[in-house]
């Protein structure tokens, strides 16, 4: 088994996220392998739905994960307003994934910023917009962020917020009427942050194999907090890595 | 708001035609799809036709948005999200909304389910439609969505306001010629969109006598559709389900060509020279 | 508003205990089903079980609203049509709105299209939806329609307060093994009806290994779907798309069952004699 | 070929009402024999829609017209919800059936109460109530009733207005915001009365076979107001009973 990629290690670690019957939505790329690979792995009861409105999509062993096996593995193909509506909102998604668009920010209490740098009407960058970021964040029962570890994007501060996480503080999801318990894990191409129960600000609880935790503090744009005992994270196995590889056949598919 | 004013009976016509009779300057012209069903076809011959001052309304844009953006057809660009093959904003849009080339862009910006309630909201003619606050910075810039009170428990919720394009354009694997459309595979906000307009195109891979829909399809009844165009390959590179994949290096070429005004102008007349 | 609060596993339990655990005393309670995939078999188990002071949601009324209001399980009707086979409203219900027999029996009256937004808006989990004013009387009787100011126009429209059921109770032709149902033919409000409540129950002709729906079909995915029971004929004397024909002889033998008190009485201690 | 029914004469008197591409919306029983049956005889491109939400229903020239068929023939079946938002209420249906539920009264402007007789609280009379009359009433193109005519039944003003027909005179639609003509026609089982374009009151127009002027005078409890020339309703052919006959071949179906 050839040595993993960044991007593979990334999700593996979103995968171990994923628990047995949980309600997880899913967009394309590493959330949606991350997902069909807990499936695999130690989550084979998880109902993994996309965000292309396919519901329960079961690929089988050897399927590969491309739009082809995904719409034909779908129990069935939700209309995109009730997919957000009575599942999003409804509070039915029990596990969302939030990806890092190329240039986003997220601060140290985990709120996304995917909209702009800057002011919104004349912007340093331009960056994707919202999609559906903003209600997976605010309805979901706890969400993963996946984002690459670059000082440009982690900020004490996000410039726009276009998705919620845990607001200035502990009480803020509450006090906005938001649901469930907000980014439950940030996943780095360098390790694993976790909110602070008692302050919800982020902090440094895992590095991934060969990163130490100088290299993530000097890729953090506010002052981190390190937990006491930082783990490093395990090293993928062959049986994760085979698995891994099965769903992109023809090697790693970057995407963010 | 007004009743669906067009009522003429489905036909079956020429993309030509139908571009040039529904898609009019200044108009609000809705393409959906996204992924896969991708309404290219329809979106070249605006090219082609030079449509100008168009509103956009383009929910999760992509290189389409970008073409006519870069192609100088739209003034305002309705959306939720923009990014082309490597995930960020295209350079079409980019140039247009900071640079004003070829022409000042100006923006309504909602998330992908604001999008999705207002065209609901239209496709029923109720002025609005009501959505729980998510604490996004967006309302405070986009004046399409507002507060109201709920009248049964005093509580805040987040009004959007209905959309209506005059046109929606979107692309489907097949129609029947009463005008029928059978749409497989993952469907966007297609059907919404498209009964939400006065007029709809829908660009087919086939036209066949009778649809034989398969199980899951989502079925437009000819009533709802202005215009069938048959269109073989018009949503590509894009997907179709059923018929052809994603052609990624199609979608990086066009990415290139984004990337420098002059190659766009290059790739703009190669277009326009087939019409 | 609360966020859905029933998410266990769908499990295949029996009737007795479907109903026993998820329909309480005093819940609120949709049954819903129209012309065809009636839930008569889990209307009877509730009948069966003695619920009392239920809120009973039952769009298209019909016979089994009768047979829940006569055996005394209902303080609360909420509606928009009621009739048995005569096209009139049937016996036990007037006697119970009229005569207080066997309890009295409060209405809240709607329009279908206005249970239907009331579906919609609690399986949104947002407090009102938004109509159109017909010009019909019932909003001055039905304290849940209120008037809202567009924010946008400035134009009145109707909203309709949301509707989360304690429980939707619906029958459907076939589940798999997971609670994954599915449902043929004409299908009402049952899918928004299931996802706006709190819980759901679901009778089925047939478990299956797996599903294979029908062009067409109505898939209701096992997470919203809280218990699944197999019950062949449970829609009986109603109809089943694919399986048997309504039994109008039986529902006319019902509407003499109902005329009469005594009759009733009777015709509720026979059922009651087979729990 | 059996002489007609009064149920048969109403059925073809309302198939009449149907032109060729109109979209129509039609309930159980006798609209839904009126609207298959002129799509046999004169409007072939018709399209049916029932409230089921079976959409666009071709039964085949031997169908009987009966749940099964309509299921089987449909080109598909809308969500109630979309049926009654983006057909019904967005403009969708030329032309709306309304039917009279057995007690239903009708006034002198159509308008229909079928809720209650009486007051609403303390009904002398209670009805089935509203369905989607209503909504059929105010956003269809135009409206056909069809009712059994009788004097109780026929008042000079509605208890409780369960769906508007033309108000209190022929500017009411408009002020109320409603679309559409309104009723265009009331086919009974003794004639047709059509609204006055001045007035919009309920003008006698035709009478059926073998029924006088004042029959219907004396089922009527408002000063009823006669066209100049009151045309008796052609009798049905025997290719219209015989159409007709094949979709309720077991008999003629009673219904309201």
């Amino acid at each position: 088994m050839s040595v993993p990629t960044a991007e593979e290690i990334m999700t593996l670690v979103a995968a171990r996220a994923v628990r047995d019957r949980q309600v997880c939505l899913v967009g394309d790329g590493l959330p949606a392998a991350a997902a069909h690979l807990a499936r695999r792995l130690h989550a084979p009861t998880a109902v993994v739905v996309h965000e292309s409105g396919a519901v329960d999509v079961r690929l089988r062993d050897d399927d590969p994960l491309t739009d082809s096996t995904v719409a034909d593995r779908a129990l069935t193909h939700l209309a995109l307003g009730v997919l957000y509506e009575q599942w999003l909102q409804a509070g039915r998604v029990d596990l969302g994934f939030l990806g890092g668009a190329p240039g986003a920010q997220l601060d140290r209490y985990a709120n996304i910023g995917s909209t702009v740098v800057g002011e919104y009407d004349e912007p340093t960058e331009r960056l994707p917009g919202a999609g559906a970021a903003a209600e997976i964040a605010a309805w979901s029962g706890e969400t993963v962020i996946v984002v690459r570890h670059r000082l440009r994007g982690f900020v004490e501060q996000v410039d726009f917020v276009t998705a919620v996480g845990h607001g200035t503080g502990p009480l803020d999801r509450g006090l906005l009427g938001l649901r469930g318990r907000g980014p439950a894990r940030v996943i780095t191409d360098l390790g694993v942050l976790e909110p602070d129960p008692q302050t919800a600000e982020l902090v440094l609880t895992a590095v991934h194999p060969g990163v130490d935790v100088e290299q993530v503090r000097a890729e953090t744009g506010w002052d981190l907090q390190v937990a006491p005992e930082v783990v490093t994270t395990p090293e993928p196995t062959d049986t994760e890595l085979a698995a891994l590889r099965t769903l992109h056949p023809a090697g790693t598919e970057e995407s963010s | 708001m007004h009743a669906v004013s067009v009522r003429t009976v489905p036909k079956i016509v020429d993309l030509t035609t139908a571009v040039g009779e529904l898609v009019h300057d200044g108009a609000t012209v809705a393409l959906e799809g996204v992924d896969q069903l991708v309404p290219y076809a329809a979106a070249h011959e605006i090219v082609r036709l030079r449509r100008r001052r168009l509103t956009l309304v383009r929910t999760a844009s992509d290189q389409l948005t970008d073409q006519l953006v870069g192609a100088g057809c739209v003034d305002t660009l309705v959306f939720s999200h923009i990014a082309g093959p490597d995930g960020r904003p295209p350079a079409r849009f980019l140039d247009a909304l900071g640079h004003d080339w070829p022409a000042a862009l100006r923006i309504e910006e909602h998330t992908h389910p604001a999008m999705a309630a207002r065209y609901a909201a239209g496709a029923a003619r109720v002025p609005f439609a009501v959505l729980r606050d998510t604490g996004t910075d967006l309302p405070q810039h986009t004046p399409t969505v507002a507060t109201v009170r709920c009248p049964f428990t005093g509580s805040a919720v987040t009004a959007v306001a209905a959309l209506v394009p005059d046109v929606t354009v979107v692309h489907a694997q097949r129609a029947d010629r009463r005008g029928n459309v059978e749409l497989r595979g993952p469907v966007g906000l297609q059907s919404d969109a498209v009964h939400a307009a006065r007029a709809s195109i829908v660009t087919v891979e086939e036209i066949v006598d009778d649809l034989e829909p398969a199980p899951g399809a989502v079925v437009v009844p000819g009533s709802v559709v202005t215009a069938v165009v048959a269109a073989p390959g018009g949503a590509a590179p894009s997907r179709v389900h059923g018929f052809y994949e994603r052609d990624d290096a199609a979608l990086q070429e066009w990415a290139d060509v984004s990337a420098d005004r002059d190659r766009l102008g290059t790739w703009l007349d190669a277009l326009g020279g087939t019409s």
